[in-house]
């Protein structure tokens, strides 16, 4: 079991190595940096064995590291997109500055996200969590143009979360003097109600910022958007998981044998709810595309939060589904506008169009990640979707299936706006010389297109590991039921029988996917974006016309009313409100050493009248 | 309003500490087993010292009057630090009064005998009252004398510190020689001789000579550097 | 006659040297100029070390000293002479802060031209 | 009797000359008061059997403390300002 | 065994004496030996404390007189843990204070080197006395020391701090005789061992107003909240190396002797609770003031004046897991905020105003010493895998084995704060968009950059390695809680 250690080592060697190595020679560079994740990845598979745990005592504390099938299917997020992005930023991070401090804290990143992971106690879990919150912190201040104060807005929330999380912890450890995970799990049934109620909301505060969920998701549109992209899609991708992966772990280990759990459930599925709702309109309202799929992440991750807070065992699993068909199409639609940025210097969907010839195969990584995303058939993505809605009807949430059902068609708006905004339409002078991104970043986006598109036909996959993970976590496989009532698993899980009705959709969608293509590449007419007049009027020179501009407005003032206060107001108004009080608090050093003098004999008098009392 | 705090504030500290002490009681023995007994039994028979206060100060706690010099000599260089200025800078020294040629003549008279009279004072600190620290004083105010008095009679600095530094080193070595002979810091590691001899008392003579001149060097600079210090408002 | 004197005594010393204590308190708190203040700080040292030497007064004792021809007559009454230790300590030590104050007060002049302390407060909140 | 007069008379004198230097705008004069303080006091120690302490109070705190005063008042200003 | 606990005493003050005569013979010395000294000492002290760890605390009498009657020095495992980390630390201060400002003239120089000295000592002494009254004289010789390295600089604002400062010292002082004169009155004895086997005989209401008095007086020096007026003055003014001495230092002896007057003098459990409540608005406030600072070293001042309140906290709890997490507190407080000051220092010096708002894009300017401040601003606030981390851990668990949830929440939203206003100066630093600033760079000099690895090692030493300290640290608070030990060890000596 030492091999943990060894890929720690690496990791750790790796990241300090590459920072370094960045005065001997980008190239150099750029293979330590490859080594490492890659070499430490392989070691992971190859020598880590499932259920092997290790304990040692820092600081007279027992940890325990080793990893059970859960963590193991999480790993295959963090370990396969986090192999990918490295290939990728290999590619994005050609000339740029800091590379040095890029691949740092890429690779601490990593290190912290498979350190959570392999944590079977509390102690390494938070520091390991923490790790993955300042270096991913790090990386949002990267370009240093932090005028808004994302990096620190993010930095807070994230230290709320952990705070609270800390605070969990010693709880706990109070109880069962351990701080192992197994102990806690143990220990739960047995603490007092208010402490059985407050443990778990304190965990789901941690895990719900990270997790970008509602009221705690302020931090993520800005964060996402200005780290660079190709870390970005390991951010959205795989780090925000861990939020995930801590959730389920509280809800199916602890909230499950507390009779109120009911309440967190119905409270967590509905939060999930509306930030899918919310987040999806959002999304629909930006003119960046880093901004889009920011908000589009955090109304995905709604969508998982919602699956897996209903606490079924279907539920579960549609959540975990998607949380890996998530980190595939956002990994691939970050590394997608990445490759835009750096090709054309822009992320705006105002500036940038006609890039599907120029860009054929980051085209082609986009659109599948698209549809997936939109849960269209025959990608995973449906597959995901499908098995939410099942989940939610079995379970009896109408409501909430409406919602959800409202916040996925919604999403079609900003689906389209990405997709037509940079690909489609008319191609302009400007973008001319754009020519497709490097194969190093080619080849990752497109590898996960098409492991999504193997993950529609065959989720069975992936189902298969989480299904381990949930008996992992101590959930009674009631797998054989399922099979048997829902229509779903008949027809997808056993991964054979395709049902005519399914295969015809997809096979129409196939006919229309190349009729379109066909089209697009044969059929049209060149004229430029400025050959349009309206009211008699010719444009003008600066005029912008492009398509997204006012994309989907009349939709955006129907909803308006909803998106008119902005969670983050209410939070930057009590900020500042605290902020003046303690520039009011200050003031009782007045800076005079006589008033000082005076606060001497006041606290002295008090004290002494006040004596019987205090002592 | 403030003011009235203040006094509020004072009427109720001093009601506390004034119940405190009545409490305690004035000229009555307060408690049973102190250590103040074994002090007076001691200085009589193991150091052979008269004036008990000297061998508590010396030799009991000789440690706090290490402390103690010490707390001079940082105020002396403190004071230096404090209203340092660059040699170029070195002020007037302010005149307090113009002195007649009877005031000049009399402290030329004076000034041997205040000499005199201090190291007297610090000789016998084991036998009488006085001892280092007031015959140190003493001597710093026959140096004050003729420093008010004559406009440009100066002490060197550099003898000052000098005298100053030895003396406190050999307060200090005098300990750590009772470290070395002895067991012990500061302990006394010569004969203690007659009790109401001059040369009595071991260490305790020697210790308080020495204190008496550092404290005279310490207290005379004091008196110098804020003599040479001709205030004048930039501010 | 003496005794009931006496008696009264017993409050009298406390009450004057806690008394001349708080004056001198007063004096630190309520008066603006910073020699006003060192002298507050002064005065109320002077009141705290008569406490502490009354502390070891013992009524009919005599001065801690063996002079000659003391011995003869042992187990004479002798006041405390660990207070009056205490208080040589700290004299002197309050004599080097009071330096140490006085030059402070002469170099804050130097830059405010004012003694008042209610004019120096450059460094506040 | 006489005794008794005497530690009155030095616990009065003591008190004024605090109130006086306290209260005395001249600062000259509040430098007496606390000398007058420091001389009452030292008298009052020897009183009190205490010879040594009486011996340095006379010199450090009438003395020396006083001078030094004196000393920083010329250096600086003589009246307390309004307050 | 090297020598005696005296020495820490003895030899510096032998050193100070001689200082004034080796810097006629040659100038250089007055600036090298307190430098030897403290190399010296802290031989001593790691020596000493090895030997303690095994054989138990060393009583050294003083003056041939066995506690009672004479004054002893007491070297536990618990003051010779917190001597080591002040001479260390002191040692530091020397180094990088070195050739701090190189236009330093001779005769300042040697004061400042013979004040840091003494200041060094004056808290080592209060750490290692076992007598009330030696204490008093050590608290004095630390604050002259200290008035006078406040006002070292010339500047108008360094004398009014120190003034402050001063003031409130004095009447610290009035209280602290006060107190041990209530005390000796009662008992008859100073020697802490003898009134800790004899407070129980004393009448409540005077043992009581006489543990506030002491409280009051010491509390003034530790910063306890209404009494801490001077803290930030003196601190911001002082030169920056003495800021981290104040805070690593001699803050910490104040602490030191309210604990040791709670713990093992007074036996008044009430005192306990009151700590939480002194410590927790302490920190509470001294962090809202911290976060509306302008300037970098005040900010950094209120900072460690929150931490103190926080160490007060863990020890309030009363229970060995809270002196332990209070004493890895003050070890890391020591390290850390010692950096931040090193850091804070040069920070300062290349922006004008000394306002954090011009400190823009000094991260590109000056590499090492931002990213070392950086790292201790991680650290301090309690980032894992960062030596802040285990302290804060170790005070929440503590805090939780009382289930004193509320405090929890309180220091849990406070360390937010700190996390607020440590951020935005990294932030700053690292901020790409520097102002135009014709200010010529001045870069650290090599032996204050060496310091400052030095102090950054042990935050990633302790970080990831806290077994190196955790073992002292139990041994030091047991040794504390353990009263009944201490007193019989200090009176069973008989010479």
């Amino acid at each position: 079991m030492a091999t943990l250690y060894l890929i720690f080592i690496i990791f750790l060697g790796g990241a300090i190595l590459t920072y370094y190595a960045g005065k001997l020679g980008s190239v150099l560079q750029d293979i330590i940096f490859l080594a490492t994740i890659l070499g430490a990845t392989s070691l992971f598979y190859a020598g880590v064995h499932i259920n092997d745990f290790m304990s040692f005592n820092p600081g007279g504390i027992t940890l325990t590291w080793g990893i059970n099938y859960f963590g193991w299917l999480f790993s295959l997020i963090v370990l396969g997109l986090g192999s990918l992005a490295a290939v990728y930023s290999v590619g994005y991070m050609k000339g740029k500055k800091r590379r040095g401090y890029f691949y740092f804290n890429f690779i601490l990143s990593i290190m912290a996200m498979l350190g959570i992971l392999v944590s079977q106690d509390l102690i390494s879990f938070f520091i390991f969590w923490e790790i993955m919150t300042w270096s991913s912190y790090l990386m949002v201040i990267y370009n240093g143009k932090d005028d808004q104060k994302l990096g620190l807005k993010y930095f807070i929330f994230s230290a709320i979360g952990a705070y609270a999380m800390l605070m969990a912890i010693v709880m706990v450890h109070s109880v069962t003097n351990t701080f192992l995970i197994g102990n806690m799990i143990e220990a739960y049934p047995q603490m007092s109600l208010s402490w059985q109620i407050w443990i778990p909301i304190l965990f789901l505060t941690a895990f719900g910022v990270k997790a970008a969920m509602m009221p705690l998701h302020v931090w993520a549109p800005g964060a996402y958007s200005s780290s660079p992209m190709a870390y970005t899609s390991v951010f959205s991708g795989a780090l925000s998981k861990m939020g995930i992966y801590g959730m389920v772990i509280i809800l199916v280990t602890m909230i499950s044998h507390l009779p109120q759990g009911i309440w967190f459930r119905e409270t967590l599925a509905w939060l999930g709810g509306l930030t899918a709702a919310l987040g999806t309109l959002w999304a629909i309202k930006q003119d960046d595309a880093k901004k889009l799929l920011a908000y589009s992440s955090i109304a995905q991750l709604g969508y998982i939060i919602t699956g897996v807070a209903i606490g079924t065992e279907l539920g579960l699993l549609a959540g975990l589904f998607l949380a890996v068909m998530h980190a595939l199409f956002k990994g691939t639609l970050f590394m997608v506008v990445g490759a835009i940025e750096k090709q054309t210097g822009t992320t705006n969907f105002t500036e940038v169009t006609g890039l599907i010839r120029k860009m054929p195969w980051t085209f082609f990584s986009a659109l599948l990640a698209i549809i997936a995303l939109a849960g269209i058939p025959p990608l995973g993505g449906f597959v995901g979707k499908w098995m939410l809605y099942e989940a939610l009807i079995t379970s009896n949430h109408y409501l909430l299936v409406i919602l959800i059902f409202f916040a996925s068609t919604a999403a079609f708006l900003y689906c389209y706006k990405f997709l037509f905004g940079f690909f489609m339409g008319q191609e302009e002078k400007e973008w001319e010389h754009v020519k497709e991104a490097p194969a190093t970043m080619v080849v990752p986006m497109v590898l996960m297109a098409l492991f999504m598109a193997v993950l529609g036909s065959w989720p069975g996959i992936i189902l298969n590991p989480i299904n381990n993970g949930l008996v992992d976590l101590g959930f009674v496989s009631t797998y054989k039921h399922l099979w048997d009532t829902s229509i779903l698993f008949n027809s997808w899980g056993n991964q054979v029988v395709l049902k005519p009705l399914l295969y015809s959709v997809v096979a129409i969608f196939v006919f229309f996917a190349i009729v379109l293509i066909w089209k697009g590449f044969k059929g049209t007419r060149y004229v430029s974006t400025k050959d349009i007049s309206s009211s008699g009027e010719v444009p003008g020179e600066n005029e912008n016309l492009t398509f997204s501009l006012g994309f989907a407005q009349p939709f955006l003032r129907a909803v308006g009313p909803v998106m008119k206060r902005q969670i983050d107001r209410y939070y930057t108004e009590f900020a500042d409100g605290l902020e003046s009080f303690f520039e009011f608090l200050r003031r009782i050093y007045t800076g005079n050493g006589q008033t000082y003098a005076i606060y001497v004999f006041v606290f002295v008098v008090i004290v002494l009248l006040f004596k019987d009392v205090l002592f | 309003m403030k003011k009235i705090l203040i006094i509020l504030l004072l009427a109720g500290l001093g009601f506390y500490i004034a119940t405190t002490y009545t409490g305690i009681g004035f000229g009555e023995p307060h408690f049973k087993h102190g250590v103040k007994d074994t002090y007076l039994k001691q200085t009589v028979q193991s150091l052979h010292v008269a004036n008990t206060v000297t061998a508590i100060v010396v030799n009991f706690r000789g440690f706090d009057t290490l402390g103690e010099v010490t707390v001079l000599f940082l105020a002396v260089t403190a004071l230096g630090s404090i209203l340092y200025k660059k040699r170029h800078e070195v002020g007037v020294r302010s005149v307090l009064f113009s002195s007649s040629s009877i005031v000049t003549a009399g402290s030329k008279l004076l000034f041997p005998a205040i000499i005199l009279l201090g190291a007297y004072v610090f000789i016998h600190g084991h036998l009488t009252p006085g001892g280092g620290f007031q015959g140190g004083v003493i001597i710093a105010t026959g140096f004050l004398l003729m420093l008010l008095a004559y406009r440009n009679y100066s002490v060197s600095h550099i003898i000052l510190s000098i005298v100053e530094s030895i003396a406190g080193i050999t307060f200090a070595g005098i300990g750590l020689l009772g470290l070395i002979y002895g067991e012990t810091f500061l302990q006394n590691f010569l004969p203690v001789g007659v009790l109401n001899n001059v040369f009595s008392g071991g260490i305790i003579p020697i210790i308080y000579i020495a204190v008496g001149f550092k404290v005279a060097a310490e207290l005379t600079g004091v008196i110098y550097t804020i003599l040479h210090e001709k205030g004048e408002s930039n501010g | 006659m003496d005794n009931a004197l006496f008696d009264l005594l017993d409050y009298a010393v406390y009450g004057t040297a806690i008394l001349v204590m708080l004056i001198g308190i007063y004096g630190a708190l309520a008066k603006k100029s910073l020699l006003k203040i060192v002298i507050g700080l002064s005065v109320s040292d002077s009141g705290l070390n008569m406490l502490i030497v009354a502390i070891g007064y013992l009524k009919g004792g005599t001065a801690p000293i063996f002079s000659p021809g003391y011995l003869d007559g042992t187990n004479k009454l002798m006041v405390d002479p660990v207070p009056q230790a205490l208080v040589l300590t700290a004299i002197v030590i309050g004599f080097g802060v009071t330096a140490v104050a006085l030059a402070l007060v002469i170099r804050l002049y130097r830059h405010h031209g004012t003694l008042n302390i209610d004019e120096i407060k450059n460094l506040k909140w | 009797m006489i005794y008794f007069i005497l530690i009155l008379f030095l616990m009065i004198l003591m008190i004024a000359a605090a109130i006086y230097s306290v209260y005395q705008k001249d600062l000259m004069y509040a430098t007496i008061g606390t000398g007058i303080v420091s001389l009452a006091l030292s008298i009052l120690f020897y009183l009190l059997q205490a010879p040594d302490v009486a011996l340095t109070e006379a010199a450090i705190g009438a003395a020396l403390t006083t001078i030094i005063f004196v000393i920083a008042i010329r250096n600086t200003i003589r009246y307390e300002g309004d307050d | 065994m090297v020598g005696t606990p005296v020495l820490f005493i003895a030899i510096p003050l032998l050193a100070a004496f001689l200082i004034p005569l080796l810097g006629m013979i040659w100038k250089e010395l007055v600036r090298i030996v307190p430098g030897l000294v403290l190399i010296y000492l802290l031989i001593l002290a790691v020596n000493l404390l090895d030997h303690v760890m095994v054989h138990g605390p060393i009583i050294e009498i003083i003056a041939g007189w066995a506690p009672p009657i004479g004054i002893n020095l007491v070297f536990s495992a618990f003051s010779g843990f917190l001597v080591t980390i002040m001479i260390f630390l002191g040692l530091l201060i020397w180094l990088y204070s070195y050739r701090f400002k190189k236009n330093v003239g001779y005769e300042p120089a040697k004061k400042y080197f013979l004040l840091l000295m003494m200041l060094i000592t004056g808290s080592v002494g209060i750490v290692l006395t076992g007598d009330i009254f030696n204490m008093f004289v050590f608290i004095e010789i630390t604050g002259i020391s200290a008035y006078g390295l406040t006002a070292f600089y010339t500047g108008r604002d360094s004398a009014e701090a120190s003034f402050k400062y001063l003031m409130l010292g004095s009447i610290a002082s009035t209280f602290l005789l006060l107190a041990i004169m209530i005390i000796y009155s009662q008992l008859g004895t100073l020697n802490m061992a003898d009134i800790a086997n004899r407070i129980h005989t004393m009448n409540p209401t005077y043992k009581i107003i006489s543990l506030i008095f002491f409280i009051t007086a010491l509390g003034i020096e530790a910063e306890i909240f209404p009494l801490n007026g001077w803290a930030p003055d003196a601190y911001s003014e002082a030169p920056g190396p003495v800021g981290a001495a104040f805070a690593g230092i001699v803050v910490k002896a104040s602490v030191y002797a309210i604990i040791r007057y709670i713990f093992t003098i007074f036996d008044v459990d009430g005192a306990f609770n009151f700590l939480i409540i002194i410590g927790m608005l302490t920190l509470i406030i001294a962090e809202m003031a911290a976060i509306r600072q302008e300037k970098l070293k005040r900010m950094l001042a209120y900072s460690s004046i929150g931490q103190m309140g926080l160490v007060l906290v863990a020890f309030g709890f009363g229970t060995e897991e809270g002196v332990y997490a209070a004493l890895f507190l003050m070890l890391n407080h020591a390290i850390i905020k010692s950096l931040l000051f090193f850091s804070g220092s040069y920070l300062v010096y290349n922006s004008k105003d000394k306002l954090i708002a011009e400190m823009n894009g000094l991260g590109k300017k000056l590499p090492i010493t931002s990213f070392l401040f950086a790292l201790g601003a991680f650290a301090i606030i309690g980032l894992p895998p960062f030596a802040g981390f285990w302290s804060k851990l170790s005070v929440l668990t503590a805090a939780a084995d009382k289930n004193m949830i509320f405090i929890m929440s309180l220091i849990l939203f406070v360390s937010l704060i700190e996390l607020v206003y440590y951020l935005r100066v990294v932030n700053r630093l690292y901020n790409s968009k520097e102002k135009a600033s014709s200010i010529e760079v001045k870069k650290p000099t090599a032996n204050a950059l060496i310091t400052m690895l030095v102090l950054g090692g042990l935050i990633l030493l302790i970080g990831f390695y806290p077994d190196v300290v955790t073992g002292v640290l139990h041994k030091a608070s047991a040794a504390l809680m353990d009263k009944s030990q201490y007193i019989h060890n200090v009176l069973s000596i008989n010479q």
